[in-house]
C-alpha cells in the first residue's frame, strides 16, 4: 500500500486513490455534523411517535397526538365564528337603520348578510342575487312588496305565500286556465298589458279589452298599471318583468295567474341573521327608502 | 478526438492484485474538535471590538423597552413586528403587508453595502458584527472571568476533575445559560409588547410560541457560541464563501506580510535584523486567533478579518523595537508588488467598487423616494362579477362596486369617492352620504373600511359593454385612482 | 463500515444495484399504499365523470398551463376556507387524469369557482382580464371565443380515460359528440338524454352567449363553472372514523 | 505518449446500428405525418422526419468519407465540445424566455396578444423551466458527464457513435418538447410536460446514455470509480425510473399528441410530486454535486476533502432524497400520514445534503488565495455556498407550518432559483469556463476580466431576484391569511397581486442582469474558442505568489 502519501497541506494521509490527477483526503467526518444529523433523525422520530406517519396494511398510524387538519381547520372556524358572534350580538339591540349608519355594524352586516345569503337565498335568487324568470332580482330598483329596510325585512321573516299567517299573501286569479275569461278575452288583456309598457300593440285588441282590465286588473295593478307594492302587484308599464315581457309569457302569467312562493325564515334564521340579510339585499339594491306608491 | 489516453501508466490497484489500499482504521467516527483557547490581546481592534459589541448588544437588548408614543390604540413600542395584525412598526414608520417591498429594497440595500464594504476591506461583517462573532466573543470573555487566560485554560483542561474545575466549569456554563436565555429572552419581545409579555412571561401566561422561540433561541445561542464557536464559521454559515467569493486582490484584508517578515525565526535582544525578516516566530498570532489559525500561512478560508492578530503583533513589534504593521489590512496586490520591489497602489476606486456604489445610491434613492411619496391612504375597488350589471326600472344601467378604503394614519379622515370617466353617472351608497362631489366615507385611524358603492349610468349614452373607468378617491388634497370597468349590454367585442 | 465500500466502487454493476435498491424504497413506501389504502380517497356522493363538453374544456385549460397559475386545491386552513370554499376533498379529484392541484398561485384558486361569477363575467375575463380586472396579469385568450371546439376525437379521448380507470359507460362513449353538442344548446333535443347520463344537476346552456357555434369558450367556461359543485357537503362528515385522515 | 495506437475498426457497426434505427423512425415519422390526429402531432412528425432524414444523410456521407473512426487511444472529446456550444445555446434561450415572461407579470398589457396563446404565460413558462432545467442543465451534464467519466476512468466513450445519438437524440427531444409547449401540447404535469411520444423518444435516449456510460465506466482502466461517477451513475439510473412511472399514460389514438395520465387524482398528485422533487434532487443536485466533485478538486488541485464523508453522504443523500416528495402537498388532500413523513424525511435530508458542501468548500482549504485570483474559482464556491443557503431553506420551507405559510406563494420561486441561478447557474459556468480551454487548447480563457464581470453582474442579479421574491413571497401569504379586527378577511387576492407589482420588476432586472452574464459569458468563450490572446496582462495574470512561497521560505530558515 505504498500510494497513500501524506497531503503537505494537511498533514493528513489521502486514501491512496487517483483519477485524473486527483486524490482523496480521508478525513473523518465532522462532529458537529453527525450530531446535527442524529437530532435531525431525533426530532423525525419524535414527529413518527406524534403524527400520522407510517402506512399499514390498510391504515396508517395515527400518532399519539391524533392531529387531523380537517378535524382542526372545523374547530377554528368554529373559534370564528364565536369570535364574529361577539360583534354580531349588537345587531340585536340595534335597528336596521342604525346598522346601514354604522360603519363598523354595516360591515359587520354585509359579511354575514352575504354568508347567510349565499347558503339560503342563493339557490333561488342566484348567486349575487339577480334572480331569474319567476325569481325576483333583488340587485334592481323595482320592488314586488317594498325595497325599504323594514319592507325587506318582513318578507325575508314571514315569506310570501308560504303558509305563515303573517306571509305576504295575494293571489292572481288563473283567469284562462279557471276559465274566468274566454281564450279571446287573455288574448285582448295581453295585448293591453303589452301596450301598458309603451309597446306597439294590437289597436282593436286593446280596445276590447280596457273595460275588461278596468274590471278584473285594476283593484290590484291599478287603473294605469303602476301595480300596488301593498299586494304584491307588479308594475305593469315598467322594464322589469318577473315572468318575461313577450307576449307568450303575458298570456301564459294571465292563463295561470302563477304567483311565486318564498318560504317564511323566521325559526330558520335568528332575528340577528335576518337583519344582517335585510341590510344586506337592501344596500346591494341601492338602499330604497321607505315610500307608498 | 485530439486528447491521448495515457495507457502507460499502470493502474494502481493493479499491482496489489486489484485490492483496494485500505486506509488504516481509524479510531473514531467523526472529527473531533480540536479546541481554540484564544489569548486576550489589547489594542485598538480589540477596543474597536469591544465597543461595538457593547453598542451592538446595546441595541439587542435595549430596544424592545424603547417607547415610541403613537396614537392610542397602536402599540407604543418603537421597533415591533406585529405579525397578528401584520404591521412592522419601526419608529415614525410602520408597514403594512402589501408595503413588504420597502423590505426588499432594504435588504438589497444591506447586501450591496456588504458587497461593498467586502470588496474594499473583505470580511469586515464575519470579524466585527455577525452576531456569531459577537456573542462568541461575549462567551469567551465570561469563560476567561472563570478559567482564566489561555495557559491557564489549557492546563485547566488538561487537570483531572476538581473542585475547583468543577465549580469554574459550571459557574461559566451558568452565566452562558443565562446569557443565552436573554438572548431568547431579547427575541420574543421584539414580536409583542414588550413589557406585557414580560409579565406574562413569568405568569405563565405567554403564547406557547413565545416560550418556543425562547427556548430554541435560547439553545442555539448557547450551543452556536459556547459549543460551536468558529466551526459556525468554517462549515456551515454560507456568507463566508460568497464574502470570500467577493474579494479581489484589491481587497485589504489582515495579511501578514511576508515580504518584510521572511525569513523569520526568533530573535536575541541586541542581535542584527540584517539579513532577516521582522518575525521573531513569538506566535503571539496565533495564541489570540479565535479561529485557530496561523495568519503567516496566508490568507485562508477561515480567516474571519477580525484584526486581533494585528493588535497581538504589533504589541511584540514595539516590544522588539521594529515598526508596526508587520500583519495589517493590506491587499494581495499591495503585497506582490513589494515582493517585486515595486511601491504598491491601493484602488479603493474601481470598476466593482464603482458599480456597488452605483447601485447602492441607486436603490437607496428609490426607496428614499417610494418613503416620501407613501401615503398612508389605499384605495382598492372590487367590482362586482355576478351580476356583472343590473338594469333598472326606467332602463338605466347599475354596477356595483365594493370599495375598500385604507387609513393608515393616526386620525380619522374623510374620503370622497366618486366614478370618473363615465357620462354622469349617479352613485349611490347606503348609509353613506352622497352628493355631486361624491360619496363621503369616514374612516377611523389605522383601519380599513369596505363601502358598497352603487354607480347608475343612461345607458344611451355608452355604446360598448366594456367601460373603462376610474374610481377616485379623494383626501387631504391627495388623490387615489384605481382603474376599473362600468359593464353595460351593450356591443362586447 | 466503509471500509467495505470499496466492492461497490470496483464492481459498476453492484454500485448500479444497490443504487437501484436504495432509491426504490422511499417511493414504494409512499406511493404503494395510497393505492390500497382504503380511506385514501372520501366515500362521498356527488361525484361523477366529466361530461365530453367539460373535459374538452378541461384539456383547454391543461394546453393553455392555466394550472402553473391556478392551484385548484383548498387547504383546510381557515383563510382558505374562507375565501375559496371548503377545502378540497381527495374524492373531488379522482377522476382528474392528471392531477390539476398547481403549486402555485399567481391567479386564484379554482377548485370551487364553479357557479361563483356569471357566464358572461367569464366570457369578459377570458377576452381580457383586465376589462373586469384591472390589476389582473392574467394573459388574453379572446382567440377562445372565436375559435371552433375541435372535437372530433371526443369519444377516443372518453375510450382512453376509461381505460384509465374513469367509469364512463359504453353510452356515454357512443354518445359522445351528441352529448357535447347537446350541452351546449339549451334548446338541445337531445337534453334529456343528456341529463339522464350525467345527472340533473348537470349544466346545460350556451356558455359563451354566441349560440352559432361551439367554440373553445363554450367548453372552457362549462368547465370552470362545475368545479367543485359535484360533491353534496351535506353528506360528507369529516370527524367520522373513515373520512378522519 | 502512446504507443499502441489501435487499428481503425473497418466496419463501424454502430453507425450501421444507428442508420438502421433512423430507417425505423423514417418509416414512422411518414406515418405519423400522413395520419397524424392533430396539426401539433403532424409538425413533431415532420420534425422527427426531418431529423432522421438528416442523420441517415450526415451518416452515410460520414461513412464514405471515412470518417468514424473509433480511436480507442482517444477520449472522445467532440460530442463535448457540441455539448458545449448546446448548454450555451440552451442557457441563452431559457434564460431569455425567463426574463421574457418575469416581464409578462410585470407589465401584462404590454407582452400578451389576444388572438395568438403562443407566447402566453401558460405556455412559455414550461419553454422556460424545461429550457433552463433540461436543455440548459441537460446539455451541461451530457457533456461534464462524458468529460468526467472518461479522464477518471482512462477510457474512451463506450460505444462509439452512441455518444452522438445521445447527444442529437436529446437535443431533438428539447425541441420537440419546447416546440410542444408553444402549440399547446403538454401532459400537464409540472417539469414533465412533454407528451408520450416525446417521453418514449426519451426514454430510448436516456437507456442508450446510461449504456454509453455504464459501459465506460465497465472498461475503465482505474480499480476504482471515482466518486463523481457514483452521482453520475445515481442521477442517470434515477432519472430513468422516475420518467417512466411518472409518465404512464394512455395517448387517445397512436397518432394524436393527446394522451391522459394513468394514475389520477391523489396518486397522481404524489407519483408527480415524487418525480417533481427527485428532479431536482437527482437531475439538479446529485448530478451537479457529481460536476462539483470533478471541477473543484481539478480546478484548485487539492485533494478531495474527505473520502468517508462522500461515501456517507452520496447513499444518505439518495436514500433521504426520494422520500421528501410529499412536502409538495403539504395540506392538501394527500393523506397526512404521507405529509408527516414527506416533512421529516426533508429534515433529515438537511445534513446530507450538506455534507457535498463540506467536501466541496474543505477541498479548498489550502487553496483559499485561489478565490482572488482566480475568477473560476469565485464561480464554483459561490455555487457551494448557495448550495448550501438552498438546501437549508428547503427543509425549513419543509415543515407543515411554515409551508402553510410559504406553499403558492413567491417564496417557493425565490428559492428554486437561489438553488437554480446560484448553485446549477454557478457551476455549470465554472465547469464551462475550465471545459473551454480545456478542450481547445488554450492556455486560459480569453478574459479573466470579464469572468470577473459575469460573477459580479450575475451575483447582483440573484441578491436582486431572491430577495424580491422572497419578501413577495412571505408578503402575499401574509395577506392571504390576513384578517380584519372585525374578523373578516382583509384582502381581495387581487389585493395580493397588485401588491407584488415593484417586487415583479425588481425580478425582471435580476433575472435580466442574471442573462447579461451569460451573454458575457458567451462573448468569452467565442474569443477564446477563436483563439485571440488575452487582452489584460495586468492584475489577475501578476504573478502571484503562492503560499509554497512562503512554506519555502520558512524551510530556508
Amino acid at each position: 500500500m505504498s500510494h497513500r502519501e501524506k497531503d503537505e497541506h494537511s498533514g493528513i494521509d489521502t486514501t491512496g486513490h487517483e483519477w485524473d490527477g486527483i486524490k482523496e483526503l480521508d478525513n473523518p467526518l465532522p462532529r458537529w455534523w453527525l450530531y446535527i444529523w442524529y437530532a435531525c433523525i431525533a426530532v423525525a422520530v419524535v414527529m413518527w411517535v406524534l403524527l400520522p406517519a407510517w402506512p399499514t396494511l390498510n391504515g396508517y398510524t395515527h400518532g399519539v397526538l391524533h392531529q387531523s387538519d380537517r378535524v382542526q381547520v372545523a374547530r377554528d372556524m368554529a373559534d370564528l365564528k364565536a369570535r364574529r358572534g361577539a360583534e354580531g350580538a349588537m345587531l340585536t339591540n340595534a335597528s336596521l337603520e342604525q346598522i346601514e349608519q354604522d360603519p363598523k355594524l354595516q360591515t359587520y352586516a354585509m359579511a354575514a348578510g352575504q354568508a347567510i345569503f349565499g347558503d339560503n337565498c342563493a339557490p333561488c335568487h342566484g348567486a349575487g342575487g339577480a334572480g331569474g324568470k319567476g325569481y325576483a332580482n333583488l340587485r334592481d330598483d323595482v320592488w314586488l312588496w317594498g325595497g325599504s329596510l323594514s319592507d325587506i325585512q318582513q318578507t325575508i321573516t314571514y315569506g310570501v305565500r308560504s303558509g305563515h299567517p303573517q306571509a305576504r299573501l295575494s293571489q292572481m286569479p288563473a283567469f284562462g286556465r279557471d276559465a274566468l275569461l274566454k281564450p279571446d278575452e287573455v288574448n285582448d288583456l295581453t295585448e293591453y298589458v303589452v301596450a301598458l309598457s309603451h309597446r306597439k300593440a294590437d289597436r282593436a285588441a286593446v280596445y276590447r279589452a280596457a273595460p275588461l282590465y278596468a274590471q278584473q286588473c285594476a283593484v290590484c295593478h291599478g287603473p294605469a298599471g303602476l301595480g300596488s307594492q301593498a299586494v304584491g302587484a307588479p308594475n305593469l308599464t315598467d322594464a322589469d318583468w318577473l315572468y318575461g315581457s313577450d307576449r307568450q309569457s303575458i298570456h301564459d302569467q294571465i292563463w295561470n295567474g302563477r304567483g311565486g312562493v318564498m318560504p317564511a325564515w323566521t325559526g330558520r334564521l335568528d332575528p340577528d341573521q335576518i337583519k344582517a340579510v335585510a341590510v344586506y339585499v337592501h344596500v346591494n339594491s341601492g338602499g330604497a327608502a321607505a315610500k307608498t306608491q | 478526438m485530439t486528447v491521448v489516453i495515457d495507457q502507460t501508466a499502470q493502474p494502481q490497484g493493479a499491482a496489489s492484485g486489484g485490492k483496494a489500499a485500505k486506509p488504516a482504521p481509524q479510531a473514531s467516527l467523526y472529527k473531533k474538535r480540536d479546541p481554540i483557547y484564544p489569548k486576550l490581546v489589547n489594542g485598538p481592534f480589540r477596543q474597536l471590538k469591544w465597543a461595538l459589541m457593547a453598542v451592538m448588544l446595546g441595541i439587542y437588548y435595549g430596544l424592545p423597552w424603547v417607547r415610541w408614543p403613537r396614537p392610542d390604540g397602536a402599540p407604543q413600542q418603537a421597533v415591533l413586528v406585529d405579525f397578528a395584525h401584520g404591521r412592522f412598526y419601526f419608529f415614525m414608520f410602520d408597514l403594512w403587508p402589501d408595503e413588504v417591498y420597502y423590505i426588499t429594497g432594504l435588504l438589497v440595500v444591506s447586501a450591496l453595502a456588504l458587497f461593498l464594504v467586502t470588496a474594499w476591506m473583505g470580511r469586515l461583517w464575519c470579524g466585527f458584527a455577525c452576531p456569531q462573532t459577537v456573542w462568541t466573543d461575549l462567551f469567551l470573555y465570561v469563560e476567561r472571568l472563570f478559567e482564566g487566560d489561555r495557559n491557564q485554560r489549557i492546563r485547566l483542561a488538561s487537570q483531572p476533575l476538581s473542585l475547583n474545575k468543577a465549580s469554574r466549569k459550571t459557574g461559566k456554563h451558568v452565566v452562558w445559560l443565562a446569557i443565552a436565555a436573554a438572548t431568547g429572552g431579547a427575541w420574543i419581545f421584539y414580536f409583542d409588547d414588550a413589557p406585557t409579555l414580560w409579565n406574562a412571561f413569568w405568569a405563565g401566561t405567554a403564547p406557547i410560541a413565545a416560550y418556543l422561540f425562547f427556548g430554541v433561541l435560547t439553545f442555539t445561542t448557547y450551543s452556536l457560541a459556547g459549543a460551536m464557536r468558529e466551526q459556525v464559521c468554517i462549515y456551515m454559515c454560507p456568507w463566508p464563501r460568497i464574502q470570500g467569493a467577493m474579494l479581489d486582490t484589491q481587497s485589504l484584508q489582515v495579511t501578514y506580510r511576508y515580504d518584510r517578515g521572511e525569513p523569520r525565526g526568533p530573535h536575541k535582544k541586541d542581535t542584527s535584523w540584517a539579513g532577516r525578516g521582522d518575525c521573531i516566530e513569538c506566535k503571539a498570532c496565533v495564541t489570540v486567533c479565535p479561529m485557530g489559525i496561523d495568519i503567516r500561512d496566508g490568507s485562508q478560508l477561515e480567516c474571519i478579518n477580525c484584526g486581533l492578530c494585528i493588535d497581538a503583533c504589533d504589541e511584540i513589534m514595539e516590544k522588539v523595537d521594529r515598526p508596526i504593521g508587520l500583519i495589517g489590512y493590506d491587499s494581495d496586490y499591495a503585497v506582490a508588488c513589494r515582493s517585486k520591489g515595486e511601491t504598491p497602489e491601493y484602488r479603493f476606486i474601481r470598476g466593482r467598487t464603482i458599480y456597488y456604489g452605483v447601485a447602492l445610491i441607486v436603490v437607496s434613492a428609490v426607496i428614499v423616494a417610494g418613503f416620501v411619496l407613501r401615503t398612508p391612504y389605499q384605495l382598492h375597488v372590487a367590482r362586482d362579477r355576478n351580476p356583472l350589471f343590473v338594469r333598472l326600472h326606467d332602463g338605466s344601467i347599475r354596477n356595483s362596486f365594493t370599495v375598500n378604503l385604507v387609513n393608515r394614519s393616526y386620525t380619522s379622515k374623510t374620503f370622497v369617492v366618486s366614478l370618473d370617466g363615465l357620462p354622469a353617472p349617479r352613485l349611490q351608497a347606503p348609509g353613506l352620504t352622497a352628493d355631486v362631489r361624491g360619496v363621503s366615507v369616514k374612516v377611523d385611524p389605522g383601519m380599513e373600511r369596505a363601502v358598497r358603492i352603487l354607480a347608475t349610468v343612461d345607458p344611451t349614452s355608452l355604446t360598448t359593454a366594456l367601460n373603462p373607468a376610474r374610481m377616485t378617491a379623494r383626501i387631504d388634497g391627495k388623490v387615489l385612482t384605481a382603474q376599473t370597468v362600468f359593464i353595460t349590454d351593450g356591443a362586447r367585442p | 463500515m466503509w471500509f467495505n465500500h470499496g466492492k461497490l466502487e470496483r464492481h459498476s454493476l453492484l454500485l448500479l444495484i444497490g443504487i437501484i435498491l436504495v432509491i426504490s424504497i422511499g417511493g414504494l413506501v409512499e406511493i404503494a399504499p395510497l393505492f390500497f389504502i382504503e380511506n385514501t380517497i372520501e366515500k362521498v356522493e356527488g361525484m361523477r365523470p366529466y361530461t365530453p363538453l367539460e373535459l374538452e374544456g378541461r384539456d383547454i385549460y391543461i394546453r393553455e398551463g392555466c394550472y402553473l397559475c391556478h392551484s385548484q386545491m383548498i387547504r383546510p386552513l381557515k383563510d382558505e376556507v374562507e375565501r375559496y370554499g371548503h377545502y378540497s376533498l381527495a374524492a373531488e379529484s379522482m377522476y382528474d387524469h392528471p392531477f390539476q392541484w398547481g403549486s402555485k398561485r399567481l391567479g386564484p384558486d379554482l377548485a370551487r369557482v364553479g357557479g361563483k361569477y356569471s357566464d358572461s363575467w367569464h366570457r369578459d375575463h377570458l377576452i381580457n382580464p383586465r376589462s373586469v380586472v384591472p390589476e389582473s396579469i392574467m394573459p388574453p385568450y379572446a382567440f377562445f371565443a372565436n375559435r371552433p371546439l375541435d372535437y372530433h376525437n371526443v369519444a377516443d379521448k372518453l375510450k382512453a380515460l376509461r381505460t384509465a380507470g374513469v367509469p364512463y359507460t359504453d353510452a356515454m362513449i357512443t354518445n359522445a359528440k351528441t352529448d357535447l353538442e347537446a350541452q351546449a344548446d339549451p334548446f338541445s333535443s337531445d337534453g334529456p338524454k343528456f341529463k339522464k347520463r350525467y345527472g340533473d344537476k348537470v349544466l346545460q346552456r350556451d356558455f359563451d352567449g354566441n349560440p352559432d357555434k361551439i367554440t373553445e369558450m363554450d367548453a372552457l367556461i362549462a368547465y370552470l363553472q362545475m368545479l367543485g359543485t359535484l360533491v353534496d357537503f351535506s353528506k360528507y362528515h369529516p370527524e367520522s372514523g373513515e373520512n378522519n385522515r | 505518449m502512446s504507443t499502441n495506437v489501435q487499428k481503425t475498426s473497418d466496419t463501424p457497426a454502430d453507425v450501421v446500428a444507428v442508420i438502421a434505427f433512423s430507417a425505423v423512425g423514417l418509416i414512422w415519422a411518414l406515418f405519423a405525418s400522413a395520419f397524424a390526429d392533430d396539426a401539433p402531432f403532424r409538425v413533431h412528425a415532420y420534425i422527427f422526419l426531418g431529423a432522421f432524414a438528416l442523420a441517415i444523410a450526415g451518416l452515410v456521407m460520414g461513412l464514405a468519407n471515412g470518417k468514424f473512426r473509433n480511436r480507442q487511444d482517444r477520449y472522445a472529446d467532440d460530442v463535448v465540445k457540441a455539448g458545449v456550444y448546446a448548454s450555451l445555446f440552451w442557457g441563452v434561450v431559457g434564460m431569455l424566455v425567463g426574463v421574457v415572461i418575469a416581464c409578462q407579470l410585470a407589465w401584462p398589457s404590454l407582452f400578451y396578444f389576444p388572438q395568438a396563446g403562443w407566447l402566453n404565460f401558460g405556455r412559455l413558462r414550461p419553454v422556460h423551466t424545461s429550457g433552463v432545467v433540461f436543455a440548459f442543465g441537460g446539455n451541461v451534464l451530457l457533456m461534464t458527464s462524458f468529460y468526467v467519466v472518461q479522464r477518471t476512468c482512462r477510457a474512451r466513450l463506450w460505444g462509439g457513435i452512441a455518444s452522438w445519438f445521445v447527444f442529437w437524440g436529446y437535443n431533438l427531444f428539447i425541441v420537440i418538447a419546447a416546440s410542444g409547449y408553444v402549440m399547446g401540447i403538454t401532459q400537464g404535469r409540472e417539469y414533465a410536460e412533454p407528451e408520450w411520444y416525446t417521453d418514449l423518444w426519451l426514454t430510448i435516449v436516456w437507456v442508450t446514455y446510461l449504456l454509453v456510460f455504464l459501459g465506460t465506466i465497465w472498461k475503465r482502466k482505474e480499480p476504482h470509480i471515482y466518486v463523481a461517477n457514483w452521482f453520475y451513475l445515481a442521477f442517470i439510473v434515477t432519472i430513468a425510473v422516475l420518467h417512466i412511472t411518472n409518465n404512464l399514460a394512455i395517448p387517445v389514438g397512436p397518432f394524436s399528441s393527446k394522451s391522459y395520465s394513468l394514475f389520477s387524482g391523489v396518486q397522481d398528485a404524489l407519483t408527480q410530486w415524487w418525480y417533481g422533487h427527485n428532479a431536482v434532487g437527482f437531475f439538479l443536485t446529485a448530478a451537479f454535486l457529481a460536476i462539483m466533485y470533478y471541477f473543484v478538486p481539478k480546478r484548485v488541485n487539492r485533494p478531495i476533502f474527505s473520502y468517508r464523508l462522500s461515501i456517507v453522504h452520496f447513499w444518505a443523500l439518495i436514500f433521504i432524497y426520494i422520500w421528501a416528495g410529499p412536502h409538495h402537498l403539504h395540506y392538501t388532500a394527500l393523506p397526512q400520514w404521507a405529509q408527516t413523513l414527506g416533512m421529516t424525511f426533508s429534515i433529515m435530508l438537511w445534513m446530507p445534503s450538506w455534507g457535498g458542501m463540506i467536501n466541496g468548500l474543505m477541498t479548498l482549504s489550502g487553496a483559499w488565495d485561489k478565490l482572488r485570483t482566480d475568477p473560476v474559482v469565485r464561480m464554483l464556491v459561490a455555487s457551494l455556498a448557495f448550495y448550501g443557503m438552498a438546501t437549508f431553506e428547503g427543509p425549513v420551507m419543509s415543515i407543515r407550518e411554515v409551508n402553510a405559510l410559504s406553499h403558492y406563494t413567491d417564496w417557493t420561486i425565490g428559492h428554486v432559483h437561489s438553488g437554480a441561478l446560484g448553485w446549477v447557474g454557478f457551476i455549470s459556468f465554472g465547469a464551462i469556463y475550465c471545459l473551454v480551454p480545456w478542450l481547445w487548447k488554450k492556455k486560459e480563457m480569453y478574459s479573466n476580466t470579464l469572468i470577473e464581470w459575469h460573477f459580479w453582474v450575475a451575483t447582483t442579479g440573484i441578491l436582486l431576484y431572491i430577495t424580491s421574491m422572497w419578501v413577495s413571497g412571505i408578503g402575499e401569504g401574509l395577506m392571504w391569511r390576513a384578517y380584519t379586527p372585525q374578523g373578516f378577511l382583509a384582502h381581495t387576492f387581487v389585493e395580493s397581486v397588485a401588491a407584488k407589482h415593484v417586487e415583479y420588476v425588481v425580478r425582471m432586472l435580476g433575472g435580466l442582469m442574471y442573462l447579461s452574464g451569460v451573454l458575457i459569458m458567451i462573448y468569452n468563450v467565442w474569443r477564446t474558442i477563436r483563439g485571440d490572446v488575452p487582452a489584460e496582462t495586468k492584475v489577475t495574470a501578476l504573478s502571484y505568489p503562492a503560499n509554497a512561497t512562503v512554506a519555502d521560505a520558512t524551510a530556508a530558515e
